[in-house]
């Protein structure tokens, strides 16, 4: 085994569009579960992924399709690290959400339909760090490894 | 966005034919669980023994699904995978829905 | 139906012993259910205290049998009010614990074995107040209502 | 705190045969854990179909038994109920242990 360490395990960039993010999602599950993360702990990235990737599709292009997104995941020793860069409108407050749970009521009418998005991801993440600089914004997020055994 | 629709008794199963609901489809699925349970029985039970994806926006047009039925009708869940299962505990929708092991124990609940 | 509401559904007093609390919160998922909670959401409250209540056996009553624990439920319209007094030892600090998660690496030596109580029981309520009021500890826990259709 | 064990090919399954794992039980629990799996296969898988309730006491017995196990030894999970599925999927346990649907499944998973 050569595991030199930080290594990078995927790079790549896609545009704007939710069948974009689909196919993404698809090479990250595979890149980290290729890398021994187990099915579950996989399913979680994949999830907290989808999240932060359908949000910058629907809030900072506003469903134009002609956005680039830029992904790379890095792999360290305890984690990994997943760095989502693009140039479109940045987060409010160029804050962090504050991912509360959506309070549900027990009004079918008034249940909520969104703002699940933050608080999934705060859940499966270890920690989150945005930053914007000259009209671009990082989002990284890192996740636990959990190796299959 | 495929589903398939048979009844048993007077419940409407309703089998979601894809492996995810994300939000490349959350709109379609809404719009087609609309069409497929017009003007049917009360109940509705959503199987999603084939779904091993749903990310918020698929949860949401389940919701939604929910919220555009007539009143008096129903919307229970069955054959949640532990991916799927996962995303309705996180968010506690698990509180919301009538959830079944499977087609067979939701039909069973509305003979009781 | 002549539901008035507010209503009292449960009053008692018990021991400060794991085998009290035990059967205690079989008479909390009974009243609860029979107001008309669906099972998951009973379990959500049934989990939630078992947390508290474990809490207050170990932590305040440090596992001495002879403390009296005293345990309220109010049926509100949209919720439940539950309410837990004793004169044990207060809360640290006399405030709630965070209740952050518990960080779960990837060595399986160094798995927590505990620490999930206040993030389970924050996951699971509305909210949560704390008081402390000459020897007297009060915690009250309100949980929505979730009706079986 | 009763357990039973039984061996299928080099799995040994342990099956609490209680309805709850709480905090009355947590220490009995571990110390019978370490009692049946003492001198056992490598593998051993704990079936959970009978236990209907479990707390963070609980879930850290079950964590501590596995703990206490030589190195080189695994448990895995089976047979979750949905009460005791969603403790593991809200504490994110579930990415600690392999979880199984029953145990068939959980032995088949060790002759692959
Ligand atoms: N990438 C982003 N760019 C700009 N704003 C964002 C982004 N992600 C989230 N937001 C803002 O944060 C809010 C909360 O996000 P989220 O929890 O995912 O809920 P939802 O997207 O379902 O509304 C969004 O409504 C939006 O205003
Ligand atoms: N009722 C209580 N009285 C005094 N201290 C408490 C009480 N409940 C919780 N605590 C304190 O808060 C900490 C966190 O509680 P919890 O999240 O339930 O974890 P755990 O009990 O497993 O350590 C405890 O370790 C204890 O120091």
């Amino acid at each position: 085994m050569c595991d030199s360490i930080p290594r990078s395990l995927l790079s790549l960039s896609f545009q704007s569009t939710s069948d974009a993010v689909r196919k993404t999602l698809g090479r990250i599950a595979q890149a980290v579960a290729d890398a021994g993360q187990n099915p579950t702990a996989t399913n979680n990235i994949e999830l907290a992924m989808a999240e932060a990737l359908n949000n910058v599709v629907e809030h900072s292009f506003r469903d134009r399709e002609n956005g680039q997104i830029l992904l790379s995941i890095m792999l360290l020793e305890d984690s990994f690290r997943i760095s989502i860069r693009h140039d479109g409108t940045p987060m409010p407050g160029l804050r962090l959400p504050a991912g509360k749970p959506a309070t549900i009521g027990n009004e079918i009418a008034n249940l909520p339909e969104g703002g699940f998005g933050w608080f999934l991801i705060r859940s499966l993440i270890i920690d989150a760090t945005y930053s914007h600089r000259e009209n671009w914004n990082e989002l990284v997020l890192r996740f636990s490894r959990h190796p299959a055994r | 966005m495929n589903l398939s629709s048979s009844s048993v008794g007077a419940t409407q199963i309703i089998t979601v034919e894809e492996a995810r609901i994300d939000a490349a489809v959350a709109i379609q699925f809404k719009d087609r669980m609309r069409e497929v349970s017009d003007g049917g029985p009360a109940r509705i039970v959503l199987n999603l023994r084939n779904v091993d994806f749903i990310d918020s926006s698929g949860l949401g047009a389940i919701v939604a699904a929910m919220k555009q039925l007539e009143d008096g009708r129903t919307l229970d869940l069955c054959a949640l995978t532990p991916n799927v299962d996962k995303v309705f505990r996180l968010t506690r929708m698990d509180t919301i829905f009538g959830i079944f092991d499977s087609v067979d124990d939701a039909v069973a609940q509305s003979n009781s």
